[in-house]
């Protein structure tokens, strides 16, 4: 199998707090971290039974998830930063601490 | 030492689980002392003599009085064990020693199955063409799987009895009994009865049934021991002592009940067969046959010498009990109340007797049969012993010849009969 | 003296007259001159209420008849069975050729039981229908007699009781019988005898019929009941041999290992030998080896194990007993060891008392030695140069090695003065040949190296004998590309196309090797990728694969496996799996049908 | 909500061990439980920022995922049965036993 994609695991960019995107402009730099690659290892008989429950249309017109996703599992602390005009704000939830397939 | 008045005692004689009856009687110097010099007695290799000699007798006679006297346990009370344990250790000094049905430690059962008769005959009076066709083993296995406590505990000890340990070691059989010991123990009995007792029509479902209890390790063994040797091995452990006087106790075939069952509860006896699962007198049904249903420990009685006719009483008990065969069949049917008695002579006839109590050692198991006098020649001679004759003494007193069966009335040289 | 029955059973009822007789006991004579003396235990026993004294029974010390010594009235019932609901009490009559002195109830006594039932009330009078219920007692009537015995009573068919109670009744017993059975009914007393001494070995069961008839008036009912006799055995047959064989041969060649069973003869015994209780029984038959030469004490043993068989005399079944004596490696023996041995071994019947109660088996024991010598000088192996590490390149095993048992040869390269030194040799725990692998595939794919010679080193450990023999690893093929983005096991792979482009640990060809299943469900033959199809899966988790859990996690895994599934012996690896098995080595394993085509992304699952 | 944007929960379904298509063979029927609907309310900022830096192409040829997951936080015991060949086999990680957005 080539690895096109590695197993899941915590990424790292530093990227400006604008770039960010969340609407606050800042020019400060902060360290972003994510949770990249891929869960094949983490597929479990439950994942195996709802792809092939949902196959036999025993499940119809639902939103189910029959693979693991590669998520944060905690998240770092707060981020706070001084913007263009001189306002200081905290932000939560930014970065991932720790990933993991669930 | 101050001795009880029969006062004292009397307030004790409300019956009390043997734990508590010890904890009295350990109150009590008399009694403790007593009880001390009991266990002495007992302990001995002769227990006989021992019995005989006066202390022990002294002692047996305070402790007649004594709460521990008719002390009983309960099915799967806190410190059962203990509470067992307890009640052997006064029990042998009750009993003239080592007896062929011993009395149940445990309370009597008096309630009557009736709810789980019927919700079975709820399960089995459903629709009766969806009934018809329907494996009542594989819902008795549904219904658990649908029910969280009993689907944890079955795959419990299905995966514990399932796991190969070895080429040479198939799995490890404490640790399988353990856990079927939990199942029956924890899991309500509408959900293991179903399993164990389902009703089946065809090979498959039959062969479910038998595969209840995972047997290839908790039950079969490469070569199977003498049915008295188990009987020893399970009578030295007294959970095991316990359960098999329990099933003695209520499932010994009685003739004065319709049902064969003692008291006619049906309830008593599956109790009872169930309360062996798990130990070493482990019973199983012993094929998948759906036209008989036959259980049997895993022994024979093969190399019994000169005991042959006590095993074979002993494992008959299993394979060739009545009560056992309706009790299963009226819960795999859903009906509480006795089916007609199956009406077939396997043995010679035997005269009806009246059953004794739990301990007697000696009940017969068919019907009797009295006829008048025309019948009976034929029944004899045809079918049950094809090739005997009634046999007459042509010296004797006036019997009717037959041939070839002679067994000749010699006035006897030997011994002189007073009448 | 013996009692033909382990217990009795009557009823008693109130206020029956002093010196009622109940119930006749009978025994039998051991020898003809014996006297016969019945005793009454003094005390009788109520179940789960102890022992009291007895006041009311009594037998007759010369005839064994049982009858009421003092009437049992209402108080000495209440007093005997205080709020109990079951009134049964059991006495203990024992007999003894001698007068009895004491009045100790001793085990050492020979005793029967007496069990009976104490009826709450007077004894009703006889009614119409009655005498036939009572024609016999509620007892089963099957009895035992011991073979080459006296002849003697040992039962009598009347019942007390119903001549107490119906004592104008007109009842008269008779008893049915195959023809020239060794027993004797006589007709007065309604008593049976056996005629003559018994001989099990002849036939061990009697299945008889008692008759009763009565006449009441112009009715006549009759009643008949299986009556029973069980031929006990006692050890009056020596051993003997089937068809006369008491010689055996054996070599010990290849399997030397202690325990080892070399040789096995067969004994016989007419007699039974009971497995219960296992102890005693085990030690009624012994087989020693009889030899002063310590060597053969301590290199054989005597392993002795018996069943329960079938004779047939004159078409009757009768149980017998076969033992089996197999002559053991009581140690290992060495590879040097060349000997010849006869072994003797005395099989004692310890319990009979006749003649020829041992007899003597005979084991002619030959002893060969091995040669720890490889067949070939050389051996020559060819490797592609693609070979990965770990592949497996061969077996090295000197000759018959296959065939050893108990005997330990390690085998170990010689590191040879070249520089291209490529491979190296591994063994399991229980293998008795050694396996060449490659453990530096980069110099497989230096040009320099071609042809690489080894001197590999055959040891026998407790000899300490050797053999040396050379392997030629000859490299064949050109390097290929490797794809960098491959994983580094073949296992991980899940369709033919992922696998054959790619190598991994253990990839003989440099490349893995795709093996399709078939069948349905789960199946041992799963399809999977695989470094080599000859060794993985095979369910055996080798040498060379447990060296690594990348090579073939197919057969060592112990992780967890989803999927439909069933692992190996004792959890390790995949013994059988549902359509294509791959796995992450040491996260997971996966078996699972992949014609499930599973929308890249609709608009459930847009990231 | 439409059964497609119901929120994350529980759902429950019987089913045969056929049917959940593993490969066993057996009618015995069990729970499979599974977790279904959206996990909107669950979005961090983390994925708002996610789904940005990965928009001004910050992150290339990674598999990433911008939203939460509605996934089985739990599994129940395991399950046993007997298959039509008479065997027994034991599964685990079948059927949820909690649900949650990760």
């Amino acid at each position: 199998a080539k690895a096109r994609h590695k197993p899941c695991s915590l990424k790292e960019l530093e990227v400006t707090v604008s770039e960010l995107g969340l609407g606050y402009k800042s020019d400060e730099t902060v360290l972003f971290r994510y949770c990249s690659g891929t869960c094949d290892s983490a597929v479990r008989n439950y994942d195996l039974s709802l792809k092939n429950v949902r196959s036999m249309r025993k499940i119809k017109k639902e939103k189910v998830r029959a693979r693991p996703c590669c998520r944060p599992l905690s998240y770092d602390d707060d981020v706070s930063f001084l913007d263009a005009g001189n306002r200081y704000y905290t932000v939560n939830e930014v970065s991932a601490k720790e990933c993991g397939c669930v | 030492s101050s001795s009880l008045t029969t006062q004292d005692f009397h307030t004790w004689r409300i019956p009390v689980d043997c734990v508590r009856a010890n904890e009295l009687c350990a109150a009590e110097p008399s009694c403790s002392s007593r009880y001390r010099t009991l266990r002495q007695c007992v302990a001995g290799r002769d227990r006989n003599t021992m019995l005989a000699n006066k202390e022990c007798q002294a002692a047996l006679e305070v402790l007649q009085e004594s709460p521990l006297y008719d002390c009983h346990c309960k099915r799967g009370m806190k410190k059962e064990l203990l509470c067992l344990q307890i009640y052997w250790s006064i029990h042998l000094g009750l009993t003239g020693g080592e007896e062929f049905y011993e009395a149940s430690p445990y309370e009597p059962v008096t309630s009557r199955l009736t709810d789980i008769f019927r919700l079975a005959s709820i399960v089995s009076g459903m629709d009766s063409t969806a009934n018809a066709k329907s494996n009542h083993c594989l819902d008795a296995a549904k219904a658990c799987n649908l029910n969280d406590n009993c689907k944890r505990l079955r795959s419990s000890y299905i995966s514990i009895c399932n796991k190969e340990i070895s080429s040479t070691e198939r799995c490890n059989r404490r640790k399988c009994h353990k856990a079927l010991r939990q199942f029956f123990d924890r899991v309500p009995h509408e959900y293991t009865y179903r399993l164990l007792f389902c009703s089946c029509r065809d090979q498959a479902c039959a062969e479910r049934r038998r595969q209840t209890i995972v047997p290839h390790c908790s039950y079969e063994d490469k070569e199977k021991p003498n049915c008295l040797e188990l009987r020893s091995l399970c009578r030295s452990d007294p959970l095991c002592r316990s359960r098999l006087a329990d099933f003695h106790t209520n499932c010994q075939a009685s003739f004065q009940s319709l049902t064969s069952c003692p008291g006619d509860n049906y309830q008593a006896c599956l109790g009872s067969y169930a309360g062996l699962i798990g130990l070493d007198m482990t019973p199983n049904y012993v094929d998948s046959s759906t036209a008989n249903l036959v259980v049997s420990p895993s022994c024979s009685c093969r190399g019994s010498g000169n005991m042959e006719e006590e095993c074979e009483k002993f494992l008959k008990d299993f394979m060739e009990n009545p009560c056992l065969r309706n009790a299963i069949q009226a819960f795999g049917n859903g009906t509480d109340r006795p089916l007609p008695p199956i009406q077939h002579i396997t043995l010679p006839p035997k005269m009806e007797t009246s059953t004794y109590n739990a301990n007697d050692s000696n009940t017969i198991y068919d019907t009797g049969v009295t006829t008048t006098s025309a019948s009976i020649q034929k029944s004899l001679t045809t079918d049950m012993i094809p090739e005997q004759k009634t046999f007459v003494d042509t010296k004797g007193s006036g019997i009717r010849p037959s041939v070839p069966g002679t067994l000749f009335a010699l006035p006897l040289l030997l011994l002189k009969v007073a009448l | 003296l013996y009692f033909p029955r382990r217990e009795y059973h009557e009823n008693v009822y109130l206020d029956q007259p002093s010196g009622t007789p109940l119930l006749q006991i009978h025994a039998l004579k051991d020898s003809e001159e014996e006297n016969t003396y019945f005793w009454l235990c003094p005390q009788l026993h109520i179940p789960r209420a102890g022992s009291k004294d007895n006041l009311w029974f009594q037998i007759q010390e010369k005839t064994g008849l049982l009858f009421l010594n003092k009437s049992l009235d209402r108080e000495d019932f209440d007093m005997l069975f205080p709020g109990i609901s079951v009134s049964k009490l059991i006495l203990q009559v024992f007999v003894s050729p001698q007068l009895f002195q004491g009045k100790e109830c001793h085990e050492s006594y020979t005793k029967v039981l007496v069990k009976l039932s104490v009826i709450n009330s007077t004894m009703p009078a006889c009614s119409y229908g009655m005498p036939s219920q009572l024609c016999f007692s509620n007892m089963d009537l099957s009895f035992h007699i011991k073979e080459n015995k006296p002849p003697g009573i040992f039962h009598q068919l009347q019942s007390y009781p119903l001549q107490n109670q119906c004592q104008n009744a007109s009842i008269s017993y008779e008893v049915i019988a195959d023809k020239g059975v060794p027993f004797l009914y006589n007709m007065d007393t309604a008593s049976i005898s056996v005629a003559q001494p018994l001989d099990r070995e002849e036939r061990e069961k009697y299945e008889l019929i008692a008759k009763c008839t009565v006449t009441e008036g112009s009715r006549e009912t009759f009643k008949e009941v299986p009556f029973l006799v069980a031929v006990f055995d006692e050890d009056d047959m020596p051993p003997f041999l089937p068809n006369d064989t008491n010689t055996a041969d054996a070599v010990v060649e290849f399997s030397r290992k202690k325990g080892t069973v070399i040789a096995e003869l067969t004994v016989y015994d007419a007699d039974t030998t009971p497995i219960f209780p296992i102890e005693s029984s085990r030690k009624k038959y012994t087989g020693t080896i009889s030899t002063s030469d310590p060597w053969i004490k301590e290199t054989f043993q005597v392993e002795h194990n018996f069943h329960e068989i079938l004779f047939n005399p004159n078409g009757s079944q009768v149980r017998g007993t076969r033992h089996e004596y197999r002559l053991v490696l009581g140690k290992s023996i060495s590879v040097t060891e060349s000997s010849s041995h006869q072994v003797d071994v005395i099989v004692n019947d310890t319990e009979y008392q006749g003649p020829n109660k041992s007899l003597m088996l005979h084991f002619n024991v030959t002893i060969l030695p091995i040669s720890i010598q490889f067949s070939n000088v050389t051996y020559q192996f060819t490797v592609n140069r693609n070979a990965a590490n770990f592949s497996q390149i061969g077996k090295i095993c000197i000759d018959n090695c296959m065939r050893f048992y108990g005997v330990n040869v390690t085998y170990s390269l010689q590191t040879p003065n070249v520089s291209c030194y490529a491979v190296e040799i591994a063994q399991g725990p229980e293998d008795q040949y050694g396996t060449l692998y490659v453990n530096d595939s980069a110099v497989l794919q230096r040009p320099d190296c071609k042809e690489i010679q080894y001197a590999v080193l055959a040891k026998e450990e407790q000899s300490r004998k050797e053999a040396l023999t050379h392997v030629t690893i000859v490299l064949d093929g050109s390097p290929i590309h490797t794809d960098d983005g491959c994983p580094d096991s073949c296992s991980m792979s899940k369709t033919r196309s992922e696998c054959e482009e790619c190598g991994g640990l253990g990839a003989l060809m440099g490349k893995c090797q795709w093996r399709q299943g078939s069948g349905k469900g789960i199946t041992t033959n799963y399809s999977t990728c695989s470094p080599s199809i000859k060794t993985c899966p095979d369910a055996i988790c080798d040498a060379v694969e447990s060296r690594d859990k990348k090579i073939c996690p197919q057969d060592c895994t112990r992780t967890n496996v989803v999927g439909g599934h069933q692992k190996g012996l004792n959890g390790l690896g995949i013994k059988a799996g549902h359509g294509v098995c791959h796995c992450f080595p040491g996260t997971s394993c996966y078996c699972e049908k992949d014609d499930i085509r599973e929308p890249l992304c609709d608009y459930m699952c847009k990231t």
